[in-house]
């Protein structure tokens, strides 16, 4: 009996310890050598390499990666090498709070990028801010991410950008009167199909119906079923290649003959384009890497990509890739402390990255380029066209 | 700093599996839903202060009685329903309270809730001082396990975990007392959500999906259920497995997975259960140590 | 559209029905939720689907996969499970989870985390009946005759045979059936190799429907298969079968007319907790004894 | 009205579950100080009599007075508030607590009878040599701190009366007791109960060994097929008629 409890306090005193070394513990972290020296320069990144999401985990670590070695191949910066600190966050934002506490005050990183999903990135962005520690998020879309201050930017086009990019397709290019919304229930999806609505809606269209299902959802017959009835236009889609490839496929097996409209989540080679097959020819996407892009910067990165993975890259491969682009420039340009990166990326002008033109980041952090339409032609992307229309693609700064 | 959030971490693990010690070691009502309770106080002190503008202090104790009262009604219901019924009952209410954060505008639907830092006496809430209210909330709520072996209510219970009719013979109502462990058990939940979601600054539905519970009874059965500190061990262990394997990105979650089985299989009553490898050698130093009793 | 729906939700709940089976199998003897039976889906089809583009053979990829799972169970329970049979129900289940966690990862790192494509081909083509606005997918009528067949195969195995006796009287009782002589360690083992090759054939099936096979493919199935089962009164493979169409059914109805006031998997949690209100054992089960 | 002296009044007792009648219309009293023995061949109706007392069953019809008041449908929790302690005839002690623990348990009946008190300290010094007495009295007070799990057959019979004398009942009722016992633990257990016959403890037993009940008992209720065929002291008993064609039916059934 006493030897019980003695285990038992012991046990809560070490628990409890290691509660406490962390009150005390730490401190020194944050000490950063000068800069007249050769040492390398760490950017940190995160993604969910593990867990729901990694297969874009996968695909953004390895464009991480490449970037790196792109950076370093071609001087480095100003003669320091760039080193990565990647980790996985397993797509828990309790996990990428941690991670960017361990970036910011132990690894001693000037700069990040995340290569995570919304939540995560919208928990682990204000530690950033707090540090003064410049942070790219690559393709989360949660508006509130860029709100908290200075340092956090995004290098794809905000939810509210694309939403009205889509509807723009829609209303112009498809010629769309009626549309039917099929959208992913997270951040993405709800806020790419709420400002598809109102661009669509303030141009004279209807929205028919709007369904919303989980990222892990595989059957759409039942709704697809009820949406023949309602005979719209288009179907919108904002939603990513699990869930996008089951509704082409089951679209066509249901005769539908109803034109399909997506977005960059289902911008996936791997995912997307091999598992709809056939099905998913003539179905057009908002995104931001055009194929057939007579960038060099583009063309050398879908080479290299390809050579390295072994597959043709997708769309959140190329944003994680430009975000070490662009902290190369502003690091190149201003200098490799956090708060002239900072300032470097504010002044980035008409940057060729593998996304196309940068034109440059408002004040919000969040980038203006075009938007890249594409369609799928014989089981690949292709050119379909490119929105250059400013009203469209500058993103709020409020 | 990094060790601040890390001990926040293991703290609120701490409680989580402790509270669920309660529930499943103390009264054996099996749960696989524990996440929700964390997820109702979360919301609750997320919106009490950003909303109705309470202070913490107030929002803290509040978020804990709603997620009691929910934990009440699981078990009323639980008193209905044989043993397997209610761990899968209990993996549903899970997902319905989850789903309900995701779909409803009140919780911030899909986008997630922003949560204010809590303010007290004009001290903003750091992290130092969200660890120090987690050292004391641990404190507390390890010395009511520890006095439990020692209460009538811990009597009671073991009652109720063994042999439910030998109990009742006792004058023992085991209705009344497993809801009253679900009422306590999912106060302490309750409470650490609410500390959790002023930690984080930003909830969204899916911080409180079935893994997480998953994860929280993986840390007591680890530990040993049903042991008094049994439950904080597996909580240390399991919440900084990967933050120590993170070196190794690519297979933490498989030397998760592989440290889960090969514990449950040569230690299934728990890292410090009746006649574990530690409590073995444990005694055998004890008893060294005073010649042997 | 009606009529639509309905063979919409009957395929549905025929493709839970199967995947559920496996863990009702192993529940109806060793009375635990076996949550590594979703990772034997998934194994399943990727066995599947390695051993496809390996001989380019539906019919032995089918085989070698439902074969090798089956293997894996009978591994599962000899090193796993038989050893923790008298520990309490918890240890079985959190082993049972870290299983399944361990072969998810094990699955990324082997095959990648990308879904890939299980094509069977094109087995049998859609028919379209365009006056009736209805159609009927090719793999439908695999799937919904896959389902009748093995059901049928598993009612004649443990009905019509010696094993099947002796299944029936240790899922009545372990102990007694023991202490009657029979040979409890076979039943246990055959059980594990009949609920691991049932998870096995499901994930192929899903992934031929679906045309996908990917690392995290059993998360879904783990939880919903246990809605499934608890609803069907635990371990009785009819009442499985009767709750996977109630299920698959509700959940299509109410999304093709309804739409989904809350997610999927949330509203077959529902139409489990309103049914458990309203019969505690389920829908085929017995009332507890007392 | 009440005779002080009954304490149990059973009357027109009936269980029918569906078509079977378990229990069929049976009166009995038990008077204060009284041992008195429900037998009967298997299937006779004792134990759902007896779970009927206990408040384990509901009865379909009929009274149970304790002292006059009745009792009838009461759950087993109310039923064991009412005075009413039992044991089980499959052993039923709290497996992984310690014996003492088990014991202490039924100190709760009295010392914490609400939920909010049951937060109290039960680990007294007072309270725990009070269940060292308990054990004494059945003479395993050197298990104290072994888990009642690890207990023998006989030894675990044993804990579980010392818990039910613990709630310090009115009436205490013992489940087929000796049922499993070796020959030793069974005339052990004979002397027990003796011992708590003289101590003035009212005991209704339900028996399936004559030979056993006749040691035990001041009295005998003998039910068959759910209604009373006889009644009376031991001898009475093995004497009547009906009583020896029940027992040899069912030795007739059972070769």
């Amino acid at each position: 009996m006493k030897s019980r409890f003695s285990l038992s306090l012991l046990i809560l005193i070490l628990s409890l310890g290691l509660m406490l070394a962390g009150c005390g513990g730490g401190g020194g972290g944050d000490k950063k050598p000068a800069a007249e020296n050769k040492t390398p320069i760490k950017i940190g990144f995160f993604a969910p390499v593990t867990g729901p999401a990694a297969a874009d985990g996968d695909s953004v670590t390895k464009a991480a990666k490449l970037a790196v070695e792109k950076i370093n191949k071609t001087g480095g910066i100003n003669g320091r090498q760039v080193e990565l600190v990647a980790y996985d966050d397993n797509l828990k934002p309790q996990e990428a709070v941690s991670i960017a506490q361990k970036l910011t005050t132990k690894d001693g990183v000037v700069a990040a990028v995340s290569g995570s999903y919304s939540h995560t990135t919208r928990a682990a962005a204000p530690i950033f801010e707090n540090a003064k520690i410049p942070m790219i998020a690559a393709y989360a879309l949660h508006p509130d991410i860029t709100k908290g201050g200075d340092y956090v930017f995004r290098q794809s086009f905000v939810g509210t950008a694309q939403g009205k990019a889509g509807a723009f397709v829609a209303v112009n290019m498809l010629k769309a009167k009626t549309v039917a919304i099929l959208n992913v229930d997270n951040d993405f999806g709800t806020t790419l199909a709420d400002s598809f609505t109102k661009y669509f809606e303030s141009k004279g269209g209807k929205v028919v119906s709007r369904d919303k299902f989980t990222m892990v959802e595989k059957e759409f017959n039942p709704v697809l079923t009820k949406i023949k009835q309602l005979k719209p236009d288009l179907i919108y889609m904002p939603t990513y290649s699990g869930t996008g490839a089951q509704i082409a496929r089951q679209a066509k097996e249901l005769n539908l003959g109803i034109q399909m409209l997506g977005t960059e989540g289902i911008d996936s080679t791997m995912e997307f384009l091999k598992v709809a097959g056939a099905t998913a020819d003539g179905i057009v996407i908002t995104t931001n890497l055009n194929r057939e892009s007579k960038l060099k910067a583009t063309q050398e990165f879908i080479k290299d990509y390809s050579e390295m993975a072994k597959h043709a890259p997708d769309m959140v491969a190329a944003s994680t890739y430009d975000c070490f682009m662009v902290l190369a420039e502003a690091m190149r340009k201003n200098g490799a402390e956090p708060e002239k990166i900072k300032d470097g990326i504010y002044k980035i002008k008409d940057f060729e990255a593998a996304t196309g033109i940068i034109k440059g980041y408002n004040k919000l952090g969040e980038v203006t380029k075009n938007v890249q339409v594409q369609i799928v032609k014989n089981g690949a992307f292709a050119y379909y066209g490119e929105i250059t229309d400013a009203e469209i693609i500058t993103p709020p700064d409020k | 700093m990094y060790e601040q959030v890390v001990a926040i971490n293991i703290g609120l693990a701490m409680l989580l599996a402790m509270s669920l010690n309660i529930i499943t070691g103390f009264a054996g009502q099996p749960t696989l839903g524990h996440a929700a309770f964390y997820g109702i106080g979360a919301y609750t002190s997320a919106l009490l202060t950003a909303k109705a503008g309470w202070p913490f202090l107030l929002a803290l104790p509040a978020a804990g009685l709603v997620a009691a009262v929910v934990g009440v009604l699981l078990g009323l219901f639980s008193v209905r329903v044989r043993e397997d019924f209610l761990a899968v009952t209990t993996i549903g209410i899970n997902f319905v309270v989850v789903a309900i954060f995701q779909y409803v505008e009140l919780f911030g639907a899909s986008l997630g809730l922003a949560v204010p830092k809590p303010v007290l006496f004009g001290l903003r809430f750091g992290n130092t001082e969200i660890l120090i209210l987690l050292v004391i909330l641990n404190i507390l709520v390890y010395l009511f396990i520890r006095h439990l072996p020692t209460s009538w209510l811990g009597l009671a219970l073991g009652g109720v975990r063994n042999e439910e009719d030998a109990a009742a013979s006792l004058g023992v109502n085991p209705d009344h007392y497993k809801v009253f462990a679900f009422g306590i058990g999912t106060f302490i939940a309750g409470m650490t959500g609410s500390v959790y979601a002023h930690f984080m600054g930003f909830i969204s539905s899916s911080d409180f999906a079935f893994p997480v519970s998953v994860g929280v009874l993986s840390m007591a059965v680890l530990g040993g259920l049903g042991t008094v500190s049994g439950p904080l061990l597996g909580a240390v262990i399991l919440t900084l497995s990967p933050e120590v394997f993170r070196f190794v990105s690519d297979y933490r979650m498989l030397v998760y997975g592989g440290l889960l089985v090969l514990m449950m299989r040569f230690q299934p009553q728990g890292l410090i259960g009746d006649d574990s490898f530690l409590r073995r050698k444990w005694i055998g130093l004890f008893s060294r140590g005073k010649g042997g009793e | 559209m009606l009529v639509q729906q309905i063979i919409n939700g009957i395929v549905v709940g025929s493709v839970y029905a199967l995947t559920a089976m496996g863990a009702t199998l192993v529940y109806g003897i060793m009375r635990i939720l076996d949550i590594s039976n979703a990772g034997a889906y998934a194994i399943g089809a990727y066995v599947a689907f390695f051993f496809l583009l390996q001989t380019g053979s539906p019919l032995v990829a089918l085989v070698t996969g439902v074969a090798l799972t089956a293997v894996f169970g009978f591994l599962v329970q000899k090193f796993l499970y038989a050893p923790l049979m008298n520990k309490s129900p918890n240890v079985s289940l959190i082993a049972g989870i870290g299983l399944f966690i361990f072969l998810q990862d094990f699955l990324r790192l082997v095959a990648g985390p990308q879904a890939r494509e299980l094509n069977f081909g094109t087995l049998l083509p859609s028919i379209q009946f365009p006056s009736l606005q209805l159609t009927l997918y090719g793999t439908w009528f695999l799937i919904l005759a896959a389902t009748a067949l093995l059901l049928l195969i598993l009612w004649l195995l443990l009905n019509r045979s010696p094993i099947g006796l002796a299944w029936r009287a240790t899922a009545q009782d372990l102990e007694t059936a023991k202490a009657m002589g029979i040979n409890t360690n076979r039943v246990v083992a055959f059980n594990f190799i009949l609920g691991y090759g049932f998870a096995a054939v499901a994930g192929i099936l899903v992934g031929i429907l679906y045309n996908s096979v990917y690392p995290t493919m059993g998360d879904v199935p783990a939880y919903k298969m246990l809605a499934v089962i608890v609803l069907g009164g635990l371990g009785n493979p009819l009442g499985t079968v009767l709750a996977a169409l109630v299920i698959g059914m509700a959940e299509t109805l109410i999304g093709g007319y309804v739409g989904f006031f809350l997610p999927r998997d949330a509203i077959a949690f529902v139409v489990l907790i309103l049914i458990l209100l309203w019969r505690p054992q389920g829908l085929l089960g017995r009332r507890r004894s007392s | 009205m009440v005779d002080s002296e009954v304490l149990l009044e059973v009357r027109g007792l009936k269980k029918h579950f569906g078509g079977l009648k378990a229990v069929d219309g049976v009166d009995l009293t038990l008077k204060r100080g009284e041992t008195l023995g429900l037998i009967g061949p298997n299937g006779a109706g004792k134990t759902t009599f007896f779970n009927m007392v206990c408040g384990f069953y509901t009865p379909t019809e009929g009274t149970i007075r304790l002292k006059g008041e009745e009792i009838q449908g009461l759950p087993a929790h109310a039923v064991a508030r009412k005075g009413i302690a039992r044991t089980f005839q499959i052993t039923k002690v709290f497996k992984d607590m310690t014996v003492q623990d088990n014991l202490l348990a039924a100190f709760a009946l009295k010392q914490a009878p609400t939920l909010l008190s049951s937060l109290r300290r039960s680990h007294t010094r007072q309270n725990l040599e009070h269940v060292q007495a308990y054990l004494e009295r059945v003479d395993i007070a050197a298990f104290a701190k072994v888990k009642a799990g690890d207990l023998s057959l006989g030894y675990m019979r044993r804990l579980e009366i010392a818990r039910a004398l613990a709630l310090e009942p009115v009436l205490l009722m013992l489940d087929e007791p000796c049922a499993g016992l070796s020959k030793d633990a069974t005339l052990d257990f004979i002397e027990l109960v003796h011992k708590l016959r003289a101590s003035g403890t009212t005991i209704m037993l339900v028996e399936h060994n004559m030979a056993v009940a006749t040691a035990l008992c001041d009295r005998m209720t003998v039910l068959s097929y759910g209604v009373k065929i006889a009644e009376g002291t031991p001898q009475q008993v093995q004497n009547n008629q009906a009583v020896i064609d029940a027992y040899l039916g069912e030795a007739e059934e059972g070769e």
